[in-house]
């Protein structure tokens, strides 16, 4: 694998976990600060099925996938309920928990961390992740239950009053972005063949929503390239060295400040918008959050 | 994707300075050049070059330059992975230096032997070249003692020169380096027929250790090893000493750096304290670099990482020197042959344990903290055979 | 399920207090199907609090309230809609920043049927039902003079076009009950009449029993069969607008005299 | 022993207070997230640092100079930051981003500059402790004690008796009834996130006299926003509380359970506390007004 590709196999991972990000805040309005966390489980489960039992990598992140929706409820079902920031709270609270129980856990390492699982993720096996999640979260979106995460995010109380159950349907976001966190995880630790506590943190959650924030929330388009901007922008960074950090932060932030619906916006790529008939036929959205 | 990394390589000739002359070896260094452990990672980064210089300044390695290309991985293992291939990969560096922290060198290892560029570090964690018994990593090097040795010969010391007999010990559960010299530390001094009265594990993010140290002074014992960096482990002391703790400090060789003592509140906080040190900077020999380094960059080495850099450029030019070829095979092969190479750390000899991938019998000094805030060498310990 | 019953709605021995603040005392009434009855009465009289209690926001501190024959005293907002219960609110309560096209079909939600699965995957099942959904929602929108807009952004529109869309929403899912507070707050005479228009249509076309709270009298006498006039959270009085507009309390309550 | 675990625990709570105080001065009055200070407190630690060891100041003078470069660093984030999102209506979630990205400038800048070294004052801020019997309680404790006391007496001294207290207290982000009152939005904003800067700046300086000056200094603020949420809404005093309990658990856990999955323990049962009480300890429940 050149460092191209391990660039690329980056770049793609980053895209699914914004995906996820997508989902979770752009869509349902949840601020999440511990979607690394969701990624650790898929990570650490994929890690673990491989070097314990050397099950195959594909079945091993099907199983992190699993093992993170079922956490997904786990978290999701008492703290859904609390509202606005006290999600976040939560969230942060499962980040450091989380860390913790994986750094005392033997089983996964500890500190030292997960050791050996095999480097076998290639450029094609995250194209197709990243197509995969990006047909899906746009399906979602695009369907009733996308549709009713917009209304709980725009408005939690007229939603009810349609039928819309909020705690249900901010749960199902919360799932499927946890599960696409659990797939991006389990191609990190395929890629990377080595997992640690450390690597999981609640910045690096931040850096997560950060990422989306710069492409636009309320864009799936601008997640993706958002993510990928990001990543490319922090290897190009590398030979500034000790500036690194500090002209990262600044760049963000000016996009933040300038665009504060991020370098998108709400406008969405759509192989429909290329074609001015179709455009018309299906009635494209000229302003409002794609359809 | 080809079109992505034509973009890609346009952007990075653009924003490297990739120049070439005379052909020159190219070496990659990986270390922290952002984040909070950045102090070191500069510090390695520094010393490192000052010793490339040096070296191009005598004519090089088999008469070609050496060009030392410095990447950051800011305490990330995803980032040491990419800083590793990149050197790989588009620098074409023969070999890789760096890093001293086991959880990015964790990473980098299995990349390394599908890329066969030899990796000659500084971590401390046996599992780096070993990864599972029976398994070696074959481009992996350690130029450091292990975590275990260090942790056997702090405790040895305890035992046998200062004649503890109850210990204990506060390590950092989160941080491979602290907690895994704790657990040999303890296994050695319990072995040796000493007891631990107290094995605390804290997690990352702790500043207030006085509720672990309360429970270490219930036991009452005679020393207190404390495997830290140099700022929790400064802060413990502190809180130590505001608790009334009056056991001996026992520590690791992070604790040599100067930012301990002010984190520990003053040189009279840690006087008496012994820690293992890799250096023993009053010997004659490093007057020299001493001076080369503070008129390259100004001001005195900070922290004994420097001489990390140094001498990691000093091996990999030796094992140049005896492949012959500045080949990534023939180099890995000659690292693993090295012997008696003169060097900065331990006790000016190197040798390579071609077996484990790490030091052989490399030595290491216990040292003391005094009340002026100075260091004081007490003696060269050997790791224990046994 | 039970078609039998001659009353909607009704509201029996209906409390609500904040704290020590009486905001609805002892409220009865029924509406009987496709009836339009109208709640008037001065601010602050607990109208909107009936509303919300009716609707499933909040919790009554006692009484029940029957929909359709089925108990939804101390049923949750989404349960109540899905019983065949929808209103609109005094401010407008749109989906900003979502089409209007978008507007409808989130009210619609409880309209489709397909499964997670179907919408992951994209099913067939899903295409059609969205089609049905979109065609169904372009026609309402065609009839109340919005198509035009189902691509802007809801919250573009202009207000009167807002107020229009909120109460397409609410009858998207073809309700039993409808519940307008202040529909005409806001508008001018024009749209008014309009608006007055409207409800008329919607009773007639879509075999609905509406309630709606309004201070514009014209709305009033023009559309409600019955009339129920609220203060201090009590029924003062009901009956048709000429019984109540002759009612004595009524004129006392209006004229502030106490 | 149980005791010393108190005292201990109280020493810690009373610092995590502190911080919590100005997380939620902001959050309470106006009702926004504000991650950037972690970067004040940071920057309350460096600064005092700074001037006393390079322009050799007495540590009192550079402690009192830190917390006010402190305070108007914050009203300066306030400036370029909230301010022009403020100013194009947007939502104040924006904000929460820009604060976190803004916390990770400031601390990135801050490692730049020092290198990131750890250090700490020239010398201590006070010595010696107070013994009674076997319970040992540092005097820079009690004096840490006394100057946070101080500082949210001032505070609400501030807040309840001076007339930008009160348009303080009247504001809310929107600031639409503010400003019908004639209140100026910006400066009573920028006076909220100068008040928050000052106490970060406090906390930060104490922070650094009692533990070191190191960079991941400002990650407390995680810490104050739990203390904050956690001791409720709308009351300066449940961020007290909230403090306080925090450093309790944290120090409980860690002296009789595990210290290594403390935070697991620790941020589990806040959360727990945060479900049972959603509205916080010493908050109101507020109704959603329809």
């Amino acid at each position: 694998m050149s460092f191209y590709e391990s660039v690329f196999v980056n770049v793609g991972i980053m895209i699914i976990i914004a995906q996820g990000v997508y989902v979770i805040t752009g869509l349902t309005g949840l601020f999440s600060l511990g979607q690394s966390s969701f990624v650790a489980v898929g990570a650490y489960t994929a890690g673990f099925l491989a070097t314990r039992f050397e099950m195959h990598p594909l079945l091993c992140i099907l199983a992190g996938i699993v093992v993170s929706i079922l956490v997904s409820f786990i978290i999701g079902i008492p703290s859904l309920r609390l509202r606005h920031v006290y999600f976040s709270l939560a969230t942060i609270a499962y980040c450091y928990a989380l860390q913790a129980i994986l750094t005392v856990s033997e089983t996964f390492g500890g500190s030292i961390g997960l050791v050996g699982v095999p480097v076998v993720t290639r450029w094609w096996h995250v194209v197709l992740g990243v197509v995969a999640t990006v047909w899906i979260v746009r399906n979602f979106k695009l369907s009733r239950f996308g549709l009713a995460c917009l209304s709980v995010r725009t408005d939690e109380l007229a939603a009810r009053t349609y039928g819309i159950q909020t705690f249900v349907s901010k749960q199902i976001a919360f799932s499927l972005a946890s599960a696409i966190s659990g797939l991006a995880g389990g191609l990190l630790a395929f890629n990377l063949g080595y997992l640690s506590p450390d690597m999981f943190t609640v910045p690096v959650s931040s850096e997560y929503l950060i990422m989306v924030f710069f492409g636009g929330l309320y864009s799936q388009t601008g997640a993706v390239l958002g993510a990928a901007a990001l990543t490319v922008l922090m290897e190009l960074l590398r030979t500034t060295a000790a500036w690194r950090m500090i002209a990262y932060s600044t760049i963000i932030l000016i996009i933040i400040l300038v665009r504060p619906n991020g370098l998108f916006g709400t406008w969405e790529f759509s192989l429909d918008s290329l074609n001015p008939r179709r455009r018309a036929k299906h009635g494209l959205a000229k302003g409002g959050e794609g359809v | 994707m080809k079109r992505f990394a034509v973009i890609l390589a346009i952007l990075l000739v653009a924003f490297g300075s990739i120049a070439h002359a005379n052909e020159p070896i190219v070496i990659g260094f990986i270390t922290a050049l952002t984040g909070s452990t950045s102090l070191w990672g500069t510090q390695e980064a520094n010393g490192a070059m000052l010793r490339a210089e040096e070296i191009n300044a005598a004519g090089g390695v088999l008469g070609r330059p050496l060009k030392l290309i410095v990447y950051d991985h800011k305490g990330s293992p995803q980032e040491g992975v990419l800083a590793y291939r990149r050197l790989v990969d588009e620098d074409k560096a023969v070999a890789v230096l760096g890093t001293h922290f086991s959880n990015i060198s964790l990473a980098i290892a299995p990349v390394a032997e599908q890329k066969k560029v030899p990796v000659l570090g500084q971590a401390v964690e046996p599992k780096v070249t070993i990864p599972a018994p029976g398994k070696l990593n074959k481009y992996h090097f350690l130029a450091q003692p292990s975590c275990i040795e260090q942790g056997q010969m702090m405790a040895r010391f305890a035992f046998e020169e200062l004649g503890a007999r109850k210990a204990a010990v506060l390590a950092d559960k989160s941080n491979s380096y602290s907690i895994s010299q704790a657990e040999h530390f303890a296994e050695y001094f319990k072995r040796r027929g000493g007891e631990v009265t107290d094995f605390v594990e804290y997690a990352a993010g702790t500043v207030d250790y006085r509720a672990h140290l309360t429970q270490i002074k219930a036991g009452s014992p005679e020393v207190i090893f404390l495997p830290q960096y140099a700022q929790p482990g400064g802060m413990q002391v502190k809180q130590a000493k505001e608790l009334g703790i009056e056991a001996t400090f026992l520590g690791s060789n992070s604790l040599s750096d100067p930012p301990f003592v002010a984190a520990a509140g003053g040189a009279e906080n840690v006087a008496g304290l012994y820690f293992l040190f890799n250096v023993n900077w009053s010997e004659p020999k490093f007057e020299a670099f001493i001076n080369n380094y503070e008129a390259k960059y100004g001001e005195k080495p900070v922290t004994y990482h420097s001489l990390f850099g140094y001498d990691d450029v000093t091996l990999i030019c030796e094992a140049i020197k005896n492949a012959g070829a500045a080949e990534p095979e023939a180099i890995r092969t000659a690292i693993e042959g090295l012997t008696d190479v003169p060097i900065m750390l331990g006790d000016g000899k190197f040798t390579m344990d071609a077996e484990t991938h790490r030091t052989r019998n490399m030595p290491s000094w216990i040292m003391q903290w005094n009340e002026a805030g100075e260091i004081v060498p007490v003696q060269l310990v050997y790791p224990p055979a046994d | 399920m039970n078609t039998s019953t001659d009353t909607m709605l009704e509201v029996k021995d209906l409390s609500k207090q904040f704290g020590g603040l009486v905001a609805v005392d002892h409220m009865c009434f029924s509406v009987d199907p496709q009836q339009i009855v109208g709640i008037i009465g001065p601010n602050g009289a607990g109208k909107t609090t009936v509303f919300n209690l009716i609707s499933g926001i909040i919790p009554p501190t006692s009484g029940k309230i029957l929909l359709d024959g089925n108990c939804i005293t101390s049923q949750s907002c989404h349960q109540v809609a899905m019983l065949g219960m929808r209103r609109t609110f005094q401010e407008i309560h749109l989906f900003r920043g979502l089409t209007v096209l978008q507007n409808v079909k989130s009210a619609a939600y409880r309209q489709m049927d397909y499964s997670l699965v179907d919408a992951l995957l994209w099913s067939r099942r899903l295409r059609s039902e969205e089609r049905a959904i979109t065609e169904l929602a372009m026609e309402l929108l065609d009839r109340f003079d919005l198509a035009g807009t189902a691509h802007e952004r809801a919250d573009s529109l202009p207000y009167g076009m807002q107020k229009r869309l909120e109460i397409v929403k609410a009858i998207v899912s073809s309700p039993k009950v409808l519940l307008l507070d202040e529909p005409a707050a806001g508008l001018n005479p024009g749209e008014t009449i309009e608006l007055m228009e409207l409800i008329h249509k919607i009773r007639e076309e879509m075999d609905m029993t509406i309630l709606i709270i309004e201070h514009s009298m014209e709305v009033i006498e023009g559309i409600c069969d019955n009339v129920i006039v609220m203060n201090f959270g009590k029924k003062l009085a009901e009956g048709s607008w000429e019984e109540v507009q002759t009612n004595e309390e009524v004129i006392r309550c209006y004229l502030g005299v106490d | 022993m149980f005791v010393q675990q108190l005292v201990n625990g109280i020493s810690l709570g009373s610092m995590y207070a502190l911080l919590a105080v100005g997380f939620a001065i902001v959050y309470n009055i106006l009702g926004i997230v504000n991650f950037s200070h972690g970067a004040t407190i940071a920057l309350g630690a460096y600064c005092a640092y700074w001037l006393s060891t390079y322009l050799r100041l007495p540590l009192e003078l550079s402690m009192v100079l830190s917390v006010t470069i402190a305070g108007l660093v914050s009203a300066l984030i306030e400036r370029i930051t909230l301010h022009p999102l403020r100013r194009k209506g947007q939502p104040q979630i924006f904000f929460f981003i820009a604060s976190l990205t803004v916390f990770n400038l400031v601390t990135a800048i801050i490692i730049y500059v020092s290198k990131a070294n750890i250090t700490s004052y020239p010398r201590t801020l006070i010595y010696g402790s107070i013994r009674m019997a076997n319970v040992i309680v540092p005097k820079l404790d009690v004096l840490m004690l006394g100057i946070a006391v101080l500082s949210l007496l001032a505070l609400s001294a501030v807040l309840y008796k001076t007339k930008i207290g009160l348009a303080i207290r009247c504001c809310s982000y929107d600031s639409r009834a503010a400003q019908l009152m004639g209140i100026n939005p910006d400066l009573v904003i920028g006076t909220t996130f100068l008040l928050a800067g000052l106490l970060g700046g406090i906390g930060g300086a104490l922070l650094g006299a009692k533990y070191a000056v190191y960079p991941e200094l400002g990650d407390m603020v995680y810490r104050a926003f739990f203390a904050c949420m956690v001791g409720g809404l709308g009351s300066l005093t449940g961020a007290i509380f909230g403090g306080l309990l925090i450093g309790l658990i944290e120090t409980i856990s860690n002296a009789y359970i595990n210290a290594a999955i403390s935070p697991a323990i620790t941020f589990g049962l806040l959360v727990v506390i945060l479900l049972v009480r959603p509205q916080g300890i010493a908050g109101k429940l507020v109704e959603d007004k329809i």
